[in-house]
């Protein structure tokens, strides 16, 4: 007999897909199948499965090797390391639920650390352009409801958010856009022809890293202004006026944008003009802005530290009150100048995804990683904790792209004894307390 | 065979999701991001076959990996590699104080190297962090 | 004016936040006072006697005060923080937030200085005989307030974000500007002697930029209007005028419309728009490579740090495309 | 078990009881207000010092999506306004403090209870994690309908019982509190980049005006019998000349009568009356109608409203008023955040500096006091700032003095840039009226309370109730603006359901804190259960099976439990 389990929430991506079908063992221990994911969620929730997964925290010996330690050695280390160190630095965050994420922020306080989510890699600079001028914006059922003009910049959602174009902005059909694609323009902006751009009415191909200069001549355009040169960032002048025209002509817009444009040359102002270039379109009709945000609750990490701290990131609290600054206390720049002496990473890998003269740093700083699985973070750091898996074999909280909240399921049962993440970090703040007080 | 210099970015692709959630130290992982994507007209100014492993290196750093036709593309002077260690080993870490690596948008030169090795994950990592032994 | 000179004995450990270096505290206290003013390191709390030596005495007010800091800074941020009055001698290279939300008095350093100094300033004068890096004189996070008064001059180089939503002052960059310059600018006055890359005011409402160098790349939405023979910190000349940025809302007065301004220097040869764009390649000499091989010797140098070191040494600005490449040969040469 | 207190010789004041500033002591025993205590009571002696309840906040915008949003793309607004405290966890942030602040501070100011004024539904979650987070103070939220597609179908077709299940189910898989409506009709038009100004406006494709909105809502309200009335804020907020449409809508309450068992006496309570009471016809022109405005809810007893009183600060506004917040960026040119919520509402946030130098915030702060002046009735007008939108809930201390000191405020009346247009514009200058501290604590305790339907719980002083008491160092004998603001800012003792919160000014305790709910009971409706599958389907972006807001993000629960079966 198996049991089946549906409205079950994807913690893969920020589309954070709620529509899964899961089937289990009756027991409740194994994950049998899994319907409607796209092929990475899939593999998400196989791969809780895996056979060889390390269930016992270890601690990496001075020959490379790796030694099992006890749930309680693991706690005693970490509480020990957060409690000594100066200014310790506390990233990841966003492979977990609000509820460790709250935990994390106690343990934060207490040690006076700094604490640091994905964004820092992701969208940083989105949350900073939004803070130099705001975001209009809206739910991703608006857009399914009422768009029919659809930009994608800097962003691959065939590939980085597969499910995207199909349950909210390309194909759906809602409420007063009952044909569907027909009915909607797309547009992609991206310096290569990709899987997405295959299916735009106009692809912009602009030269990378020239989008700044794209968005201004855009938003010029828009206005009916002149612009200066025959080829605007790697695109036809003429292109450029046509692309302003389809934006004003349409009913209700939104842009969709990644990575193409946070990580590029100009960062946050590539993202500041997107968001002027929504600004100004709502003069002439109605258009909103979503970041296409990666990890399914780093956005849950921004609402959580923003409620309790007031910045959505790169929080410092060593002085014991919030203060951030993304160029002085994002977890990049701590590391490139080494101002942090001792680092946690939890539900993220920045082993595999900072850059390596940050990751040599984490490998040479006291460190401590808790992930489900092995990750290049894992295997640099001195110890790792494997933990039960988010959204598959414990629930919580999370926050999709556009900040909706959805409550994710635990749909199997963890390895025998082995710890959820908000457990471990509870044990560890209430050892912390000790160490403190003593 | 010659060097070229090319500008870098990196990013996802779905077989970069999909073999990341099914583990990192396997090596469907390095299959999937051990990789440079390259056009055609690239390919023939570095004057290598496709699937040949080369050697990338940019003023943060040198990797070895393969160079592979690109799947979606043309986009000459573009080369992509998937989001991961190999890439990071060459992208710019280059903030200009906004907090955020540039990790597109970093000139690397690309030359032949058929006969170097792209490193599992795990190996890479040791060998960057710590110089270990390839 | 009285001198308290504080000389630093021992380099903390990790960064030093040492706001309280600033004319308005050390006004009228005692050394033993002075000495015992926090700073602080991480979660630790400590006092500036813990790391420098204390001698002289403060005047009764902040603008009858001097305060000369020297030793290496490079680990110290926050000097002269908010300050209101007095003087600043910074004899060394310090860190961050030298200057920042700083409302009168004289800082002057010696040396460089890190990122976001300047940030808020509403008065007084910031004197940088070195280099400044990056959102100098630029307002903090989430503030359409950036610089309101006071100057900011900087003998070298500066890097992105000068100037960001500028809304009055001026600051006189000596050498070149990396990208992003004055940026959501709505007043203020930017002189740049040397060169600047790329998106030069952009954004901009309102406000003046002064370039007597060369633009690498003019923003596509700023349209050039003619000549003009005028003066740019007491250098006069033709200069070309552009307004922008066109995709930006601007006010009006007596019903005319108020753009941002760059003017940017014809050169003697009667020469200008040929330099907006044209990037006029450099070739490093083999004697300057081998000093450059020499200083890098065993380190593995960023392209920012050697194109800084290009620059501070020989004076020019090469491409960072460029830089990385004589990088890659320089290693390949190893 | 919970200590026993007794606070002995404090003046009194307590509308509940009809107690004005007698001299007695007030016993506390097992949560509650009690007649006498045990020889074991701790004494707290408030010999010369004012006692009143708890006070209650009927409504401030203090958690959610729009809020936090707020926090998070406003740095600078925590920039120097941070302490750090060592003992309470950190605090944040002015205009929008962090959820901890948020409660720290109410209950510094001797607030127990405060109400959430706008949840959209689908973010329920979200204003409940933040609710969860936020110490000490009782909390509930309003679920926003004003905007909802569901209401409006249900509405057009005359559909009276299938309004009220959907809202007996709205309010119960969102845990929310009472009915908000904020610009009926026009917050759906935004979704176009439209809007309703006046009640009479059709909202585009829906066939159906504000006005229908306002009077289906109201008399579902009554039918169901809920503890609050309908809450709204009507179309055309901050607009000049927008008095008309504010009496337009007061209108629609006409022989409407209160049906509940919670001692409600109101059909209709209208917040931030001071951003609806505008004459003229353009900023030149602006002047105050507070008269006009107060003359009609002086005459009408079903109608309670709240101030929304302007402090001249710089803050954020934030409202689920999207079209309202696009107008204000088109003004100001600061930073604009819109959030529209699919099927439900939208909201916008932009940060303004009320500046006393310019003449119309200088106006703005007269009106809103004139209305607080001209209130005939204290038990159906409530002070508020529409925090943060006119100013933050910290500034009420400054408020009261304002309103208990004719010479406090004609000394900031008088000062300002533009004060003899001021003066032209408005009435405050000639209104000598000073509010008394019965009058506040009907304005602050009883009034609330009893328009929210608690008032058998809290906001009194009476034997059985909760026990949310506060001390103030101040009495009658010497009530000047300064040492008004001064006592009220920083209470000396608060109780908070009989545990000692704030002692000489500083919190000593954190005791859990519940958050109030309100459960219909309605007959089963088929017709509604399909149709909420149906646009959940075909409309929403989220699976009904995941709308619910589960119990463990409020586990304290009040729930306030109405047969309307």
């Amino acid at each position: 007999m198996t049991k089946t389990i549906s409205d079950v929430i994807c913690p893969f991506c920020g589309t954070l897909c709620d529509d899964l079908v899961v089937t289990v063992s009756d027991d409740g221990t194994k994950l049998l199948d899994v319907e409607n994911a796209c092929a990475i969620g899939a593999e998400k929730f196989l791969h809780s499965q895996a056979s060889d997964r390390v269930t016992r925290p270890r601690m990496l010996q001075e020959d490379g090797s790796a030694v099992e330690v006890s749930y309680d050695e693991a706690i005693e280390y970490t509480a020990q390391l957060l409690a000594k160190a100066k200014k310790p630095l506390m990233y990841g965050w966003s492979s977990t639920s609000c509820e460790a994420q709250s935990v994390g922020s106690e343990i934060a306080e207490q040690v006076g650390a700094i604490i640091d989510n994905t964004a820092a890699v992701c969208h940083g600079t989105t949350l900073v352009a939004v803070q130099n001028v705001g975001i209009p914006s809206c739910t991703l059922g608006e857009v399914k409801n009422r768009a029919d003009r659809i930009i994608f910049w800097g962003c691959n959602p065939a590939h980085a958010h597969p499910r995207h174009m199909s349950r909210y902005s390309i194909f759906p059909r809602g409420y007063f856009t009952g044909k569907g694609h027909k009915n909607r323009k797309l547009i992609v902006v991206d310096p290569r022809t990709t899987d997405t751009s295959s299916l735009a009415d106009i692809h912009l191909q602009v030269e990378q890293g020239a989008d700044y200069e794209l968005l201004q001549a855009l938003r010029a355009a828009v206005r009916g202004q002149e612009l200066t040169g025959d080829i605007i960032a790697g695109v036809p002048k003429a292109k450029v006026y046509e692309s302003a025209e389809l934006l004003k002509s349409g009913r209700f817009g939104v842009i969709f944008f990644g990575m193409g444009v946070t990580q590029s040359l100009g960062k946050d102002h590539n993202i500041d003009a997107a968001i002027m270039l929504t600004k100004d379109l709502n003069e002439y009709t109605k258009f909103s802005i979503i970041a296409m945000r990666g990890h399914y609750n780093v956005t849950g990490s921004g609402q959580v530290l923003g409620w309790q701290f007031g910045f959505p990131y790169s929080v410092d609290l060593s002085r014991g009150f919030a203060r951030y600054n993304p160029g002085e206390t994002g977890s990049i720049e701590l590391l490139k100048r080494k101002e942090a002496d001792a680092i946690m990473v939890l539900g993220s890998d920045p082993g595999a995804h900072f850059p390596i003269r940050c990751v040599r740093e984490i490998a040479n700083l006291p460190s401590v990683c808790i992930d489900p699985h092995i990750t290049p973070t894992s295997e640099i750091c001195k110890l790792h904790v494997p933990v039960a898996f988010v959204g598959v074999e414990v629930g919580g909280n999370c926050y999709r792209m556009d900040n909706v909240p959805i409550d994710s399921r635990k749909v199997v049962e963890p390895p025998e004894g082995m710890m959820t993440d908000e457990e471990f970090l509870r044990a560890v703040n209430t050892r912390i307390t000790e160490i403190k007080a003593a | 065979m010659s060097a070229i210099s090319i500008n870098l970015i990196s990013g996802r692709t779905i077989q970069q999701g999909v073999a990341m959630e099914g583990g990192k130290e396997k090596d469907k992982y390095r299959k999937a991001c051990g990789i440079i994507e390259m056009d055609n007209e690239d390919f023939k100014k570095l004057g290598v076959m496709k699937n040949t492993n080369v050697e990338v290196t940019s003023a943060y750093g040198s990797v070895v990996v393969k160079a592979i036709e690109a799947t979606q593309g043309p986009h000459p002077g573009v080369a992509f590699i998937p989001m991961g260690p190999w890439a990071n080993t060459v992208v710019s870490d280059e903030t200009y104080s906004t907090g955020m690596p540039t990790f597109k948008g970093t000139p690397v030169t690309i030359e032949p190297a058929p006969d170097k090795q792209v490193l599992p994950t795990i190996k890479l990592m040791r060998y960057n962090c710590w110089g270990e032994e390839q | 004016m009285d001198t308290v000179t504080l000389t630093m004995k021992m380099q903390p450990e990790l960064y030093m936040e040492a706001e309280t270096i600033s004319p308005d505290q050390f006004a009228a206290k005692s050394s033993e006072e002075i000495g015992a003013l926090p700073v602080y390191m991480g979660n630790e709390h400590h006092t500036l006697s813990d790391f420098f030596d204390i001698s002289g005495n403060p005047g009764k007010t902040a603008a009858d005060t001097k305060i000369v800091v020297s030793g290496d800074l490079t680990k110290v941020k926050y000097i002269g923080m908010k300050m209101t009055g007095g003087e600043v001698e910074v004899l060394g290279s310090p860190d961050m937030y030298v200057g920042a939300w700083m409302a009168g008095g004289t800082i002057r350093v010696k040396g460089n200085v890190d990122s976001f100094c300047g940030m808020g300033m509403t008065g007084g004068e910031l004197l940088i005989d070195g280099n400044a890096k990056n959102y100098l004189g630029a307002a903090y996070r989430g503030d359409w307030r950036g610089m309101q008064g006071g100057r900011i001059v900087v003998g070298g180089n500066a890097g992105s974000d000068l100037a960001l939503f500028m809304r009055g002052g001026e600051i006189i960059v000596n050498g070149n500007v990396d990208v992003h310059v004055a940026t959501h600018a709505e007043g203020g006055t930017v002189v740049i002697k040397g060169n600047a890359k790329s998106r030069v005011g952009g954004q901009m409402v309102k406000g003046d930029i002064y370039v007597l160098g060369e633009i690498e790349r003019m923003m596509p939405s700023y349209k050039y209007i003619g000549d003009e023979e005028i003066q740019a910190d007491g250098i006069s000349g033709t200069y070309q005028v552009w307004i922008g940025d066109l995709g930006e809302r601007h006010g009006k007065r007596k019903g005319e419309t108020i753009y941002g301004k760059i003017y940017l220097k014809v050169k003697d040869t009667g020469k200008a728009a040929e330099s907006v764009r044209a990037a006029r390649k450099i070739r490093l000499s083999d004697d300057q490579k081998k000093q450059i091989k020499d200083a890098f010797a065993g380190k593995e140098p960023g392209v920012q740090e050697v194109r800084a070191f290009i620059s501070d040494t020989f004076g020019i600005d090469i491409k960072p495309m460029q830089v990385s490449r004589f990088i890659d040969e320089m290693r390949r040469k190893e | 078990m919970a200590d026993e207190y007794i606070i002995r010789n404090g003046h009194v004041y307590d509308p509940k009881q009809g107690i004005k500033g007698d001299v007695m002591d007030i016993c506390i025993a097992d949560g509650k207000i009690v007649s006498k205590v045990s020889g074991k009571a701790k004494e707290i002696d408030a010999t010369g010092k004012t006692v009143m309840a708890g006070a209650v906040e009927i409504h401030a915008h203090v958690a959610g999506p729009k809020v936090n949003e707020g926090r998070n793309y406003r740095p600078e607004d925590k920039l120097f306004t941070c302490k750090a405290t060592g003992k309470t966890r950190m605090e944040g942030g002015f205009s929008i403090p962090t959820t901890f602040r948020t409660g720290y501070n109410y209950a510094r100011m001797g607030y127990t209870t405060v109400m959430e004024a706008a949840m959209p539904p689908l973010y329920a979650r979200h204003v409940h994690e933040e609710i969860k987070d936020t110490p000490i103070v009782d909390q509930g939220a309003y679920p926003v309908f004003g905007n909802n597609w569901f209401v409006f179908e249900y509405l057009k077709n005359n559909e009276e019982t299938n309004v009220n299940a959907y809202i007996s189910w709205l309010l119960r898989v969102t845990k929310g509190y009472a009915l908000k409506l904020v610009n009926p009709g026009g917050s759906e038009a935004w979704g176009w980049g439209k809007n309703c100004d006046g009640v009479h406006d059709p909202v585009p494709y829906f066939d159906i005006t504000p006005a229908e909105i306002m009077t289906g809502l109201m008399k579902a309200n009554e039918q169901l019998g809920l503890p609050h009335s309908i809450h709204v804020h009507t179309n055309n907020l901050g607009n000049p000349g927008n008095f008309e449409t504010t009496l337009d809508t007061f209108r629609l309450t006409e022989g409407v009568k209160p049906n509940n068992k919670f001692g409600r006496e109101q059909v209709f309570h209208h917040t931030h009356v001071q951003f609806h009471s505008y004459g003229g016809d353009n900023w030149g022109n602006f002047e105050s109608k507070a008269k006009e405005i107060m003359s009609y809810v002086n005459q009408n007893k079903n109608i309670t409203i709240d101030l929304g009183c302007v402090t001249l600060d710089e803050t954020t506004t934030m409202t689920a008023d999207g079209p309202f917040e696009h107008h204000l960026t088109e003004l100001n040119h600061l930073k604009w955040a819109n959030l529209d919520v699919e099927l439900e509402t939208s909201s916008g946030i932009v940060p303004y500096v009320y500046s006393p130098d310019i003449k119309v915030c200088a106006i703005q702060w007269a009106i809103g006091l004139e209305l607080g002046l001209l209130a005939k009735d204290p038990m159906r007008t409530y002070i508020t700032t529409d925090h943060p939108n006119a100013g933050p809930f910290t500034r009420y201390p400054r408020v009261f003095g304002w309103l208990m000191d004719a010479k406090y405020r004609n000394e900031r009346l008088s000062t300002f840039k533009h004060s003899e247009k001021v003066n032209d514009a408005t009435s405050l200058g000639s209104l000598d009226r000073e509010i008394t501290l019965y009058e506040l604590a009907q304005m602050t305790r009883a009034g609330p309370a009893k328009a929210l339907g608690l008032t058998n719980m809290c906001g009194g002083l009476a034997p059985g109730m909760d026990a949310d008491v506060s001390v103030y160092n101040i009495n009658a004998d010497r009530l000047d603006g300064a040492s008004i603001e001064k006592a009220f800012s920083s209470a000396d003792q608060v109780f908070k359901s009989g545990v000692l919160v704030v002692d000489n000014n500083e919190i000593v305790a954190e005791p859990a804190k519940r958050t109030f709910w309100v459960d219909v009971k309605v007959p089963e409706n088929k017709q509604v259960e399909r149709d909420v599958a149906m646009k959940f389907l075909k409309y929403y972006s989220m699976n009904l099976g995941n709308y619910e807001v589960s119990d463990h993000f409020a586990p304290h629960p009040y729930v306030i439990e109405v047969d309307a079966s």
